[in-house]
């Protein structure tokens, strides 16, 4: 067993279990640090795949601000715990859970059907370099200027967006 | 990279059928909202992965926009339930019903 | 592309006119009303000098006016008439503004929008008999039905809402059946005929070459259509309703010119378009209109409320109509148009007339009446005449359209059997029973009810509106030839389509 | 990359829409008479790119490295987009001043979701699909819950923003997929190597995942469930905006993708999930809106059913299918932004007057509203001569030339059911008598903005053949 | 003049016309009645004048058609308006035009003083000028005008008093039956009519007739064509079973009873049966039909008018008995006869009615006989008329009803129908019991009215028709003498007429020779038979009227079924009417029409409102059963994708 396996082992077992546990806690905050462990291990993953620079923005971003974000509403809003999530409307519950599994395996099929892997040869050098700041950044800034452009207006567009939903005080 | 990309496609898939579970069981709003979250992540790791055995910095690219995105979204989303938590002082989506029919 | 302006100057002047009424002050009625009879009369002097210049020995369509309306859809504006729609055009013409004068005094509320739709509607009719392209039909027939349904629904009984509704939906649901079929044909056209197109004259050509057993598809998608508007029993329970809620003007447009797009429609699309499932069909068609000459003949004999007796008699009436075109021989179809033509001035002046009465009593209930003969001399003759021509008194006009029908039908190569003559025939006797049953009980005996002492005969103004109607009940009774030479070639070119499928050539400018 | 000068001036619209973005915030923060001159200024943003757009339509031209069309069919989306805003603009003016408040990033935020529909119906690449998307949707969600102080509009946007969200999450999925499978994102390659991908089923699960996030946007069944409540809490004119630029853009965006689909003889793979949703779509979108008291309800279900009848353009998957989609969303969204535009004026304060009753004896009070409202549920019942007619006649003929007869033949089905409760909004205007006061609000602007739809509503509907023949020459 | 016979129609019309708009604006009865007769009188003189020309006119040229204008012309359906004058058609027009204007003449007294007056003269000319059409048509359609619009005036005319009562119901409602029952018949002469164009291609009588002797139709074909018109027939001539409406014609005016439902208008069918002679020769087994529907309906009236106590009713009941004696002459193929019997029968009808309207006249509207007796004194000429046209339809030589109906009884016979020619004297005999039975109860005996009736001799105006009438019935006959009689000349009448049914003869078995023994010995039996019940008459009811109570109270039975009229009314009522109405009312309208179709169409719509109310429910407001239902959909989409490959 190469360090490969073994890493990719421990990080899918770190994001899966910590996804699980997230929806299955009562406390929302207890939630919230489980999916920060759960991007935590993704970012492991993305380092396996040699996606540096996503890994390390999963970090910073996603749970550096994100989560950080949602633990502060959490605190502030302070919700209840819940109850257990099958004390309520048990039947639909199952049923979702059972259509969860069920599109599982439909996808699990199409997988193992289609078999990805057959036609794909995996080439480290390239995507070596494919995952490194350089190479993104200067994609980022040649090719996808454009979408790189319209994220800005999305960001300006959600800034102000949240500053009238959740400004307080009306002038 | 020995490993078949169809592990990390399983993997993905599996995380984001649990974050699908999560939207569709948890009933505390933010939570099914950090649920969401846990899906657009998966799906980030099916386009890293194929990104990464691709040898092509596109997908990579992308989940770059998806984080963004998702920060965009978590932004309003939480602004959004900030609103409504003022109004009505719960976060309990089975509660969130008057409009309906 | 021709361009022959008179039709459409026909068409449209009554749009213009409703447009100007809008300009037209609310408080400003006697105007109102004396520019929308001006504006209709206008149209009638205009379909007069069409009917002038309308050469009835060449049996293709004439003044025809044609241009490109919606390219990529190869939709052209198309209009033109022939033999078989001109009568209808001047029926048209000649009823709007009798209805219009009818409604002078029975219609005091909102009397802006009233004339205005009165003419809407007389555009749309146009409209519908005039077209030559299919689309440009299938809008006007659409369109037809705001006005009518504003009409019923705002000017109409204490059951109005129920009435326009189930009249819209009910035309509506057939109609847009209709509208698969029109496209489906033009889809098959254009493999044909190597372009897409909804023109008639094409589609003439393309029609009969559909292979039989989708062409009967086809021919009960338009077919259906039409049965509900003619109305084919069992689909005519919209038609009581409508006409006893409908205002005069309503009903009388209704009964006299939309009912007739229905058969015209029938003429004109079905029998040249799906030659063998029309003959294939024919005897089943055939059934329902007799049905509906016994069944609506009886049906009305039982009503208690006037206007309804009448609605059901339409039943009856345009059952003929329907018997006739679909007995496919000279004959036959020559007595369907003008029954057409019949039925819109008979049925028309007893709605003018029930209206007259209603306006004074406020009651279509038979039973509230009686003994009136003596109160209202000339109402009581006017009711009689127009009873007689409806019931087909020879030397009125009913005599000929029924007469003609029965003997076509009778020996009719496509139908094929007596029977359908003479269960029809039967019907004769069933229109005599309950016009007369409710003269009857209307005009003579004594006057029971105290309502009825002040009752006061026909005005100038209403006279004035039932003596046309009356000149030609007579002048069709008596020389209907004036009237049969219209149609006469256009009947044959119908008649050479369905029997020759395929080999009638259209020559067309 | 944009290589010259002229580039710039194919991008004009959106250079003009963004311009406006950044100027609105500036004026936001520095003026106080930002009301004013926000209003002004969103007007002649939507103005001038609408008519811009439609100015430069033959100006067709790939550019960013083919990331963006513009020109064609990609211009008159833009037209429709920013013609709807426009008369979204106009019933704004004193609309959300019922509320007692106004916010000025009201209209920073209307013209950043154009500009998100702007991107959608431009992309050709998948990227841009996806950020011009989320960017209409955040701010859609923005604006659904604008009205912060209403417990209805929280409801609204909450549902609409976690629905949206995990709709989303499908869309990342299916791209991720097709990204993997097709290893492109762009939609000219995809167009090219989807011959040899029509086996691969994790490309089709992708192509399907995507499609049913873009089904969730126009509203169609089953993830139409969203549409009802959402456009019920939002702000009535915002929800005009939501059932016609926002079914427009994601239209646009399926019509992007799709048309690599369509390429080729394998057009109809999705042709039968296309059929379901369609079918399903018009039939229950009619049905349950029968039973609906409340208007905008009524409005949303009817969304539903027409974005079925939109899907028939799809299954059909020709290019008069394309050409009657582009048709119908430019028909459907100037009547059913006319018929909000009413039930704003109508609106009272705190969301009352918004019952079907309300209705009764409006031709009596107010004749011209009433006129107005009727075109526009004639127009949508599909009556000619209006627009709305001429949207369906072209859907039907697209969908009977591709051989889907009995699709249309549904379609029908559920237009006759749809003519009764567009029906009875007629019905309660002119043939009953007054229930209760209802004083519909003087708004000059509000006027101009219905008046100006159905003028649209009524030229599309005679003069069809303008905009037809301008939208099937770029296909 | 011939060519000018249409003026004998227009000139009616123009009275019609004259009357029905001026009228009302002229307040003058006599300008009226001189209009109204004057127009008639005119068409009877041009008739005349025709008449004479067309006499003198070799045989084989006695046909004339004047052709006015088209009238439909559709395909090869050509019908005009032309009118055909020849000998049969003149006979009757001088019938028309002559009883016609007599008539006309005696309403001008008769009418005095109603509120209508002017509306009566324009009806009554408006008849003629129907009638006229119908006996002067050259085709089928033209005839059908008329047909109808005799039926037409005669409906008008019978409700003339429409807010009278008549009997249980009103005199609209009897003529309302009166038009019904005879669009009955009008059903059958319609598929007549479409049987005759579709096999000959022709509706012209000349084309039809000539056709039919040369074109090679079946003897099925001809039997259907002339049970169709015989139909026709039955109805407008009150021929069993469609006789009922005629008893109930008697509500209107007495002189509309005299000419319409006596004279002219009922003996219509008999008429077209004759013209159309060739077509009923052409189906024997057509011919016995009628013979036996016609004696039929000759001894089932007779013996309903023993009974009746209404003066009009005796006479209703008669002129149906009559009719049957006219159609049993065309059934037995005299043709002639039954022509012959039209016009003598014309004749003392028509002066039975008006002397029984001169009587009601006089007594105030008392229609009842058991209240008359005596009036002898009164009115002279009245009851010297009647009795004149009593023995005349009793068939007493040398009166005219003697001749036309041993003609009739002699053809019978002749034709081997002995068993009909038994009943046929049986008939005379009760015809002349219930006439002497009427003249005895009416004029003689004493009188049974009260004091505050105050009989008296009618007017000049209504006496002299009177008088004229009687006349006729004297002499009428004498133009019908039969051959055994008159010698070499023949029967003139005869000899006039058979040029238009020499086609018919030829196609009909020659009749057996028979001696003129025979022929006298019959004649004998009947004029002696006919006596003998004149006697039995007067003794019973002048002498021992206890003999009738007697009669009635024995055959008690038997005599509410003829005082009933055999319940035929009632059970049309029962057996069709009721049904139909009751039906339509019941069934076809409130439960076919409104539950069946209407209860579908709204049903469906009901169908859709309950899946609508239901299927709302779906939409529960809550966003995670949203998102389950989108997770659903995708569900099912991923397992097609699976599942299409």
């Amino acid at each position: 067993m190469s360090l490969e396996i073994l890493l990719f082992i421990v990080f899918s077992l770190i994001s899966v279990i910590s996804a699980i546990l997230m929806i299955t806690r009562s406390n929302a905050v207890i939630s919230a640090l489980y999916l920060i462990l759960n991007f935590a291990g993704l970012a492991g993953l993305y380092l396996l795949l040699n996606a540096q620079f996503i890994a390390v923005t999963q970090v910073i971003v996603y749970a550096g601000a994100i989560m950080v974000l949602f633990l502060f509403v959490i605190m502030l809003l302070k919700p209840e715990h819940e109850k257990k999530f099958l004390e309520a409307k048990p039947k639909l519950k199952i049923f979702a859970v059972a259509i969860a599994a069920i599109i599982f395996l439909q996808l699990i099929y199409l997988l193992f059907f289609s078999k990805p892997s057959e036609s794909l040869s995996p080439e480290m050098t390239k995507s070596i370099d494919s995952g490194t700041i350089e190479a993104i950044g200067k994609q980022l800034y040649t090719n996808y200027l454009l979408p790189f452009e319209a994220a800005g207006f999305l960001l300006l567009a959600a800034t102000v967006g949240a500053l009238i939903l959740a400004k307080k005080k009306i002038e | 990279m020995t490993i078949p990309i169809e592990y990390y496609l399983a993997l993905s898939a599996f995380m984001f059928l649990v974050g699908v579970t999560g939207v569709l069981i948890r009933r505390n709003a933010i939570v099914v909202f950090m649920s969401i979250e846990l899906m657009l992540n998966s799906a980030n790791l099916t386009l890293v992965a194929f990104s990464s055995y691709l040898g092509n910095s596109v997908g990579q690219i992308f989940v770059f926009f998806v984080m963004t995105v998702a920060a965009a979204e978590a932004a309003v989303g939480l602004a959004i339930i900030i609103a409504l938590f003022r109004n009505k002082l719960t976060l309990n989506i089975d509660e969130i019903n008057i409009l309906k029919w | 592309m021709e361009s022959n302006t008179l039709l459409t100057i026909l068409l449209f002047a009554p749009l213009i006119g409703a447009l100007l009424t809008m300009f037209l002050k609310n408080s400003q009625e006697s105007l109102i009303r004396y520019f929308g009879l001006a504006v209709s009369i206008i149209v009638f002097v205009i379909s007069l000098v069409v009917y002038y210049f309308f050469d009835s020995n060449n049996p293709d369509f004439q003044f025809i006016h044609k241009f490109r309306w919606i390219e990529n859809l190869n939709v052209f504006y198309f209009v033109g008439v022939d033999g078989l729609s001109i009568l209808l055009v001047l029926l048209t013409t000649f009823l709007t503004p009798l209805t219009l004068l009818s409604s002078w005094s029975g219609i005091t509320s909102r009397v802006k929008e009233f004339t205005f739709f009165m003419l809407m509607l007389e555009f749309g009719m146009i409209g519908v008999f005039l077209s030559l392209d299919l689309f440009l039909f299938y809008v006007f027939w659409e369109a037809m039905l705001i006005p009518m349904y504003f009409i019923i629904g705002i000017w109409g009984g204490e059951q109005r809402i129920y009435a326009s509704i189930k009249f819209f939906i009910y035309t509506m649901a057939g109609s847009l059946l209709m509208l698969v079929a029109i496209i489906w044909l033009a889809v098959y056209a254009s493999g044909f005929l190597g372009y897409f197109t909804t023109s008639l004259v094409d589609l003439y050509q393309a029609g009969p070459t559909i292979p039989v057993s989708i062409q009967g598809f086809m021919f009960f998608a338009f077919a259906l259509s039409f049965a509900i508007k003619v109305p084919l029993f069992p689909l005519h329970t919209w038609l009581p309703d409508a006409h006893v809620q409908a205002p005069t003007a309503g009903s009388v447009i209704l009964a006299g010119v939309l009912l007739k797009m229905g058969t015209y429609g029938l003429l004109r699309f079905n029998l040249p378009l799906f030659p063998q499932a029309s003959i294939e069909y024919a005897p089943f068609i055939s059934v329902l209109a007799v049905v509906g000459i016994i069944y609506g003949a009886l049906v009305a004999m039982v009503q208690t409320d006037m206007k309804k007796l009448v609605a059901y008699s339409s039943v009856a009436h345009l059952g003929f109509v329907v018997l006739g075109i679909f007995s496919m021989n000279q004959i036959a179809i020559q007595g369907s148009i003008i029954q057409m033509i019949n039925h819109g001035l008979s049925t028309g002046a007893l709605f003018i007339l029930v209206g007259v009465i209603y306006e004074r009593t406020h009651t279509r209930e038979i039973s509230e009446y009686g003994g009136i003969a003596r109160l209202v001399p000339f109402y009581s003759f006017a009711l009689m005449f127009t009873s007689l021509s409806s019931i087909g008194l020879p030397g009125l006009n009913g005599f000929v359209g029924e007469f003609l029908i029965l003997t076509g039908a009778f020996k009719s190569s496509v139908l094929n059997s007596w029977l359908f003559s003479i269960v029809a025939a039967s019907g004769v006797i069933f229109a005599a029973v309950y016009l007369l049953w409710m003269y009857q009980r209307v005009v003579f005996g004594e006057v029971k009810n105290p309502k009825l002492s002040g009752l006061k005969d026909m005005t100038a103004r209403e006279i004035l509106v039932v003596i046309p109607i009356f000149i030609f009940i007579v002048w069709i009774g008596l020389y209907p030839n004036t009237f049969l030479k219209l149609s006469d070639k256009s009947t044959s070119k119908v008649i050479e389509q369905v029997m020759n499928p395929g080999k009638s050539n259209l020559s067309l400018p | 990359m944009l290589n010259s000068l002229q580039d710039l001036y194919h991008i004009i619209p959106l250079l003009i829409v963004s311009g406006g973005i950044l100027v609105s915030i500036i004026v936001e923060m520095y003026s106080k008479d930002s009301e004013k001159i926000l209003f002004a200024l969103s007007i002649l943003v939507f103005g001038a790119a609408g008519l811009f757009s439609l100015y430069s339509v033959n100006n067709v031209s790939i550019l960013f490295n083919g990331m963006l069309a513009t020109g064609g069919n990609v211009n008159v989306f833009s037209f429709i987009f920013n013609i709807g805003a426009f008369i979204v603009t106009l019933l704004s003016a004193d609309y959300i001043r019922k509320y007692g408040t106004y916010y000025g990033e009201y209209y920073i935020i209307l013209q950043s979701s154009v500009l998100g529909m702007m991107l959608m119906a431009g992309a050709k690449d998948l990227f841009i699909i996806f950020i011009g998307l989320e960017l209409m949707s955040i701010s859609f969600y923005v604006l659904a819950g604008l009205n912060r102080k209403r417990y209805n509009a929280n409801e609204a946007s909450l549902k609409y923003f976690l629905l949206g969200a995990f709709a989303t999450g499908f869309i990342v999925y299916g791209i991720g997929l097709i990204y993997g499978t097709a290893q492109t994102t762009s939609i000219d390659i995809l167009t090219v190597r989807f011959p040899q991908l029509t086996g691969n089923l994790l490309f089709l699960a992708g192509v399907l995942l995507f499609l049913v996030g873009f089904t969730f946007k126009i509203a169609a069944f089953p993830f139409h469930m969203w549409v009802p409540d959402v456009y019920q809490g939002s702000p009535t004119v915002v929800a005009g905006l939501f059932s016609t630029g926002g079914k427009a853009a994601a239209f646009s965006a399926i019509l992007v993708t799709l048309a690599a689909l369509f390429n080729g003889n394998v057009g109809s793979l999705f042709t039968p999930y296309l059929i379901f949703v369609s079918a399903l779509s018009m039939i229950y979108g009619s049905i349950v809106a029968i039973s609906q008291d409340d208007i905008k309800r009524m409005l949303a279900y009817s969304s539903i059913s027409h974005a079925g009848y939109l899907a028939i353009g799809l299954a059909a998957g020709n290019s008069e299918g394309t050409a009657g989609i582009i048709f119908y969303l430019a028909a459907y969204s100037f009547m059913n932004l006319g018929a909000f535009g009413i039930v704003a004026l109508i609106e009272g304060e705190n969301e009352t007057n918004l019952s079907i009753a309300s209705y009764a004896g409006l031709a009596k009070r107010n004749p011209a509203l009433a006129a107005l409202l009727s075109i526009f549920m004639f127009s949508l019942s599909g009556i000619p001569p209006f627009a709305g007619f001429f949207g369906k006649y072209y859907v039907f003929f697209a969908a009977i030339k591709s051989g889907l007869t009995w699709l249309a033949l549904i379609g029908i089905l559920s237009s006759v059911i749809s003519v009764y409760f567009y029906l009875r909004i007629v019905v309660l205007m002119y043939f009953k008598d007054q229930g209760e006061e209802v004083i519909p609000s003087k708004s000059a602007m509000g006027m101009v903005g219905v008046v100006l739809s159905a003028i649209l509503v009524v030229l599309l509907g005679v003069f069809p053949g303008s905009i037809i023949n301008l939208i099937s020459s770029f296909l | 003049m011939t060519q000018h016979i249409y003026l004998t129609i227009l000139l009616p019309l123009l009275g019609f016309l004259v009357n029905g708009i001026f009228g009302p604006k002229i307040k003058n009865e006599k300008l009226i009645g001189i209009i109204g007769s004057g127009s008639i009188g005119l068409s009877f003189i041009i008739s005349v004048i025709s008449f004479f020309e067309t006499l003198n006119l070799p045989v084989d040229k006695r046909q004339t058609i004047v052709t006015l204008f088209p009238w439909i012309n559709v395909g090869n359906l050509n019908i005009n308006f032309s009118y055909q004058v020849d000998q049969l058609s003149l006979v009757m027009a001088l019938l028309v035009t002559g009883v016609g204007f007599i008539i006309h003449v005696y309403s001008i007294g008769y009418m005095h003083g109603d509120k209508a007056f002017w509306r009566f003269f324009s009806y009554l000319n408006l008849f003629i000028f129907a009638m006229m059409n119908l006996i002067l048509a050259d085709n089928f359609v033209l005839l059908f005008l008329g047909w109808e619009g005799v039926g037409l005036c005669s409906y008008l005319l019978i409700g003339f008093w429409y807010d009278r009562k008549f009997e249980k119901s009103t005199t609209a409602d009897a003529g309302k039956k009166a038009f019904i029952v005879n669009r009955i018949g009008d059903f059958g002469f319609l598929v007549g009519m479409f049987l005759i164009f579709m096999t000959f291609g022709s509706l012209n009588f000349n084309d039809v007739f000539n056709r039919a002797s040369i074109f090679n139709v079946s003897e099925g074909v001809f039997s259907l064509i002339a049970i169709s018109l015989f139909i026709g027939a039955t109805g407008k001539s009150a021929q069993i079973p469609l006789f009922v409406w005629l008893p109930d014609a008697m509500a209107g005016p007495t002189p509309v009873s005299a000419l319409i439902h006596a004279a002219t208008m009922v003996t219509a069918g008999v008429y077209m049966v004759a013209r159309c002679s060739v077509l009923f020769a052409s189906a024997p087994a057509v011919l016995i039909v009628v013979a036996v529907i016609g004696i039929l309906t000759a001894i089932v009236a007779a013996s309903i008018g023993l009974v009746q106590n209404d003066i009009k009713k005796v006479l209703a009941y008669s002129t149906i008995s009559q009719l049957g004696y006219m159609f049993l002459g065309l059934g037995a193929g005299a043709f002639g006869a039954g022509i012959f019997h039209v016009m003598t029968h014309a004749f003392f009808k028509a002066l039975l009615f008006l002397g029984a309207g001169s009587v009601i006249h006089a007594m105030h509207e008392e229609q009842d006989i058991q209240r008359y007796g005596g009036l002898k004194k009164f009115m002279p000429v009245t009851s010297k008329t009647f009795i004149i046209a009593a023995l005349a339809i009793s068939g007493i030589p040398p009166l005219s009803g003697f001749f036309s109906k041993d003609e009739i009884l002699w053809y019978t016979y002749a034709n081997g129908l002995w068993f009909l020619w038994v009943i046929g004297v049986i008939t005379a005999m009760l015809t002349a019991f219930y006439m002497f039975r009427l003249y005895t109860l009416t004029f003689e005996g004493k009188s049974r009215f009260g004091s505050d009736k105050h009989p008296h001799e009618s007017p000049k105006v209504m006496t002299i028709p009177l008088i004229i009438l009687a006349v006729l019935s004297v002499i009428g006959g004498l133009i019908g003498i039969p051959e055994i009689f008159s010698g070499e000349h023949g029967n003139r009448f005869h000899n006039w007429l058979s040029p238009i049914f020499k086609q018919a003869e030829r196609k009909m078995i020659i009749f057996g020779t028979h001696s003129h023994f025979e022929e006298i010995a019959l004649m004998t039996i009947s004029v002696v038979g006919a006596a003998a019940a004149i006697w039995f008459a007067r003794h019973i009811y002048l002498n021992r009227p206890s003999i009738a109570e007697n009669l009635s109270r024995k055959f008690r039975l038997t005599y509410n079924l003829l005082l009933n009229k055999y319940f035929v009314d009632e059970a049309y009522d029962y057996t069709i009417v009721n049904p139909i109405v009751k039906g339509s009312t019941s069934f076809l309208w409130k439960i076919a029409d409104n539950k069946i179709i209407d209860g579908t169409v709204n049903g469906l719509a009901k169908v859709v409102a309950i899946i609508s109310v239901y299927s709302r429910k779906l939409q529960t407001g809550l966003a995670q059963f949203y998102a389950i239902i989108m997770v659903l959909g995708i569900t099912l989409a991923l397992f097609w994708i699976i599942l299409s490959r």
